[in-house]
């Protein structure tokens, strides 16, 4: 069986020794693997190509740009997604300027481990995919399973544009799967997690499985909740979207990242400009509560959505 | 470094004092230590071992009224600063009458109104913080009153530590700030985060004064800090303190630290600065061995007796908070649509 | 006459000289005035209380946070909006946090020189306020006339919460007012700027008067567009949207920052979440293009919304 | 600081080739300036006079195949790397031939392809960039190449400074960071812009090679600057080099800089290292004062012509325009609900 956070390690194996131009940059992420050892080995079995960083968030983004100009496929590891704050200024305005200023692309991924685990508190819980699906120029992934956390960051290496690749903590252990996938969906491309008929979730990372929980427990009540899972939040595969609630007519959308211009809120603006014949009642969102994370476990569990909290939900918008 | 000429000594009692609020703090570690490994901590354990010396020094010599921003590895400047053994099991076992109320935890604590700050994950951000509060002091006309910050020589390296450190120095600010070079940063050792023969020569770059110490040495740490911190008390601007010393235990308690180079654990830095006080006391026979072992004794009582406590203590409940992220609670909103 | 660029320096005036614990910290803010002159002669005025900072917007905001934890109220100018991206992390991560998780308010001010102007580029004219709204803990002004400017920094100073306050560089000069205002509406309080029957666009900043010429020469047509001035993007005043909503049935939301998780995205979540029932036709929204902002003046000009650009869409929007 | 020993001396082609470079940046500018006052510009006008003799020493030095990225004031090294007066013109004025199409402008222009590097604004933000940049070059098996950077002594200040130096300094890399400190940032003297006696102090800090220079002397520019930058391009890692000057002009053509000290101005900082390089050509008989004005009508002629050329293209069409901020450019959306 491969978790979640092994698929992100042989993915990067496979990136490094597959394309020359792949190196990993990053805190500890070389003889020592990585915080999470998300770059286990690779240290040893590709020398010189994977080496620590200093504890500054700024130069390693700005040294990744410097290198993707000079034709490199930098991957570098925020040890937190929180503190990918310290390089924004690189990300937003170097990296995601750049071709649009100069014409040369910058294809950086930078990967980012992402979202709430129980205790992780305000400074390492972030979910920062909106803040950076904000700001043009940059391809924002959330790849909700051990194959798109795979097939994903293959892509994203691949890619021409820079990447910002949200993985999800809480899914690196528990997550599982018998093996890698052959083939991966097109950047850009949402999936149907679940075929439904009453309604639809869309959503995204580890709220996926929050949503697929609720669902199942919707079906015990008859209710068949169709899922999307959106893969990547910019671009927005919004025909995929736009096809389901075609189909239920109910949209709910839930996110673990803060209500304010989140992800649910950019998709339920589109679907509500381009497919507003489309629902039969008012969209919902569901987010992470608009406090910072709190470390307490059982504060936690209250603040970002849930399966009991989703369904709960999901049941409103089935009633009204 | 030996002790400057014109310092006055440092005495048994000085020595004694600063000793036992280190013991506090290393005993309490070792107790948090164990209930990490029993699953009873709600959080990330991260432990000061081994920079009790040079943290007991810092919180030692300020005054109520000064400004104290702690950062990782400061248990014992904590406890010297007043913070308690009660306050620190309140928020690590997740008590929701700690400090925090569960909001925060662990070494996020802090109560910034009685001037000891809660830091926040990013390193380096601190420092500007206590320049500002100090800065905010003078503006009102209050002197006398100093700041001091710790970082690690990994946060050394952060675009925050050289802004917050500069700004300072512009304002010339009664900062003190120390620099425990634990030779890592995580698994990162100095010879991958700076390039400079020792953090202290970052000091003239800035304009400020420099002062070097063997963090495992507490006579040392007590009388550079207590000299740093007159120093900028009487108005010589920004102390740059840097300490030698390595971190005797993992990065956290989920680390078993295999990457620390066994040449320097048995090196000078490597020693354990709890020890050498306790076997400086006995032989200068500022107390026997039989007191010392009474004092941990004392330690372990307290710290045993607060865990049974804190234990039966509630966990916030979720229904009691207000959830508002702002003081002016009418602000929150709730994103209904719901 | 007194311009938006001096009410802005009337209320630091009046602020430092009704309040002992304000100050003013930032790059050039003290005998040089600031960029903008927005701080003129206030450090002659109130000596030892206004003074220029070193280039470092991260220490700028962060000593702003430990003066406004011991007590006092700093009002701090960044050169450009653009450059609080390097000093985002003190902002999201130690201001707006600080109330939460210790009980102890940051009452700080953070002024940012926002938006477009002829020639500005990528680097000078961006609206930040969709990225500042998505973090908890931070009110995000946005005044779009010389009384608010001055009426709302004047409450920005006097809350207790960080508030990022984001004034217009477009409306800077041309913008004036006959006098000072006597009061001003209450914090997070939208304004109905021009009533109408026909749609209502939503809007805010310097946007707000290139909605209103769009509305007069939809008026030459027969259409009467009802125009809300938001005021403040972070606490949003959805009564007042919906209010507006029921009345006309169409909406139109209008913004300058980039169109992926703006304020136009969050007001259409909200409306069609809280008032899906209210909408005729599908809402919709015009942004700036989600590219970096073009300097050559002939690209700037398409690349934000205009009064033709609205215009033209809300002729869309009553044509549906 | 006069020439070391070792070096071999700056003759008088070397010198005259430099300046030749500055006359045309010096020329240039003047005539920005006016353009400026017309109005004929698009965006802002920030210009190096009297910063021409370190700005083209950096430039000279470097090689095709090294990397440059200049900043506000490097007029005079860009012209020495290989930019052209047409390009520079292109930008300012707006046209759509220009390397940057109207979507940047001005000292934002670059063409990164060819190592010559479009700076972004936020300041210190290339210094890691060039050094990644270095980085993959060292990746990818070649060496004797350097990277050039410039800052002025307010960027100093930034995080990314330090951030960058300190990265650049870890690896060894072949760069160089030249600092212009020009006395102001924008208003804010060197008094409240740091604290150390001479931002030379810093090198020690990082640990590189730190250098001197008085930048109003072509010939100490360029025997400085080829000096670090050969000890860089030897595999001495980072070199930063520091120049006392003073800005001859406001920050921008829009800013008077009233506030400047008149006794700087007076002071031989204050000096116009153009004119002082052609009083050394003629006092060492290097050309005639004749040959000196010639250049300069040369200079002014491509300039005017180029103006005349340049004014005559087209601006960027904005219906032309992708408008897509990604090289995918089926990612881009288009919002439409329209
Ligand atoms: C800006 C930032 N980046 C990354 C981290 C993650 N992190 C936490 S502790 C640590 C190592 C700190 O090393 P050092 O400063 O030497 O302190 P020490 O742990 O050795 O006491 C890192 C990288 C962080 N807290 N802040
Ligand atoms: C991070 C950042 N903050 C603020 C600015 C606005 N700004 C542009 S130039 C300048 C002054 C720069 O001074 P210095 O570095 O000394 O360069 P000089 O203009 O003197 O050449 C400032 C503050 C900026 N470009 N980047
Ligand atoms: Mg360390
Ligand atoms: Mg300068």
């Amino acid at each position: 069986m491969i978790t979640y956070l092994e698929a992100i390690r042989l993915a990067q194996e496979k990136a490094l020794s597959e394309d020359t131009r792949v190196f990993l940059y990053g805190q500890d992420v070389g003889n020592f693997g990585g915080a999470f050892k998300a770059t286990k080995s690779l240290a040893k079995e590709f020398p010189g190509r994977v080496f620590d960083a200093p504890l500054s968030e700024d130069a390693i983004i700005g040294m990744a740009v410097g290198a993707a100009i000079e034709g490199m496929r930098p991957i570098v590891e925020m040890q937190f997604a929180d503190f990918s704050t310290c390089g924004f200024n690189q990300i937003v305005n170097h990296a995601a300027t750049l071709y649009y200023r100069t014409g040369v692309p910058c294809p950086i991924v930078v990967r980012l481990p992402s979202g709430g685990t129980s205790g992780g508190g305000p400074f390492h819980s972030q979910s920062m995919e909106a803040l950076y699906a904000h700001y043009p120029g940059l391809v924002v992934m959330t790849p909700a399973t051990v194959e798109d956390a795979y097939g994903m960051l293959l892509q994203a290496v691949a890619l021409d544009d820079p990447v910002i690749f949200c993985e999800h903590k809480f899914l690196y252990y528990h997550l599982k799967a018998e093996g890698l996938p052959e083939s991966v969906l097109p950047v850009g491309k949402a999936r149907l997690a679940r075929p439904g008929r009453d309604a639809t979730i869309v959503t995204h990372g580890a709220m996926l499985h929050e949503s697929l929980a609720a669902a199942l427990d919707l079906a015990e009540d008859g209710y068949e909740v169709e899922i999307v899972d959106l893969r990547t939040v910019k671009p927005i595969d919004t025909d995929t979207i736009l096809a389901s609630v075609a189909r239920t007519g109910r949209l709910l959308c839930v996110s673990e990242e803060w209500p304010w211009g989140g992800v649910a809120a950019e998709v339920i603006s589109r679907v509500s400009s381009e497919g507003f014949g489309l629902l039969d009642v008012a969209p919902m969102r569901l987010n992470a509560k608009d406090t910072p994370v709190p470390y307490h476990p059982d504060l936690w569990s209250v603040h970002r959505p849930t399966a009991r909290s989703i369904a709960e939900a999901a049941r409103r918008l089935l009633h009204i | 470094m030996p002790t400057q000429k014109a310092d006055p000594p440092v005495t048994g009692a000085d020595f004694i004092k600063a000793y036992r609020l280190m013991l506090v703090a290393r005993v309490l570690e070792e107790k948090l230590a164990s209930l990490y490994r029993a699953g009873a901590i709600k959080g990330g354990v991260f432990l000061g071992r081994g920079q009790e010396a040079l943290s007991v020094s810092v919180g030692i010599h300020l005054h109520r009224g000064d400004i104290y921003a702690p950062l990782i590895r400061d248990q014992a400047g904590r406890m010297a600063f007043g913070d308690t053994v009660l306050d620190t099991l309140r928020t690590y076992l997740g008590s929701q009458l700690g400090p925090m109320r569960g909001r925060d935890g662990n070494i996020h604590r802090g109560r910034p109104r009685e001037g000891y700050y809660a830091m926040i994950s990013h390193l380096g951000a601190m420092i500007p913080a206590v320049a500002g509060a100090l800065l905010a002091r003078r503006l009102r006309g209050e002197s006398g009153i100093v700041g001091a910050t710790c970082i690690g020589d990994g946060g050394t390296s952060t675009g925050a530590f050289h802004e917050g450190l500069n700004a300072a120095a512009v304002e010339k600010l009664p900062l003190i700030l120390v620099v425990a070079n634990n030779q890592y940063a995580y698994s990162t050792p100095n010879a991958r985060q700076f390039a400079c023969a020792d953090l202290l020569d970052k000091a003239v770059g800035y304009g400020v004064v420099g002062h070097k110490v063997d963090a495992t040495n507490l006579e040392q740490c007590l009388a550079t800090l207590r000299r740093a911190i007159g120093a900028a008390r009487a108005g010589g601007g920004p102390q740059l303190v840097v300490g030698d010393l390595l971190r005797l235990v993992g990065h956290g308690e989920h680390d078993d630290g295999s990457y620390v180079d066994p040449a320097l654990k048995a090196s000078p830095v490597g020693r354990d600065c709890v020890l050498l006080a306790e076997e400086r006391i006995i032989s200068e026979n500022w107390a026997p061995a039989a007191e010392c072992a009474k004092w941990r004794q004392e330690a372990e009582q307290e710290v045993n007796a607060t865990v049974d406590k804190v234990r039966r203590e509630p966990g916030p409940d979720p229904e009691d908070d207000d959830w508002a992220a702002f003081s002016n609670s009418e602000f929150a909103e709730h994103y209904a649509g719901l």
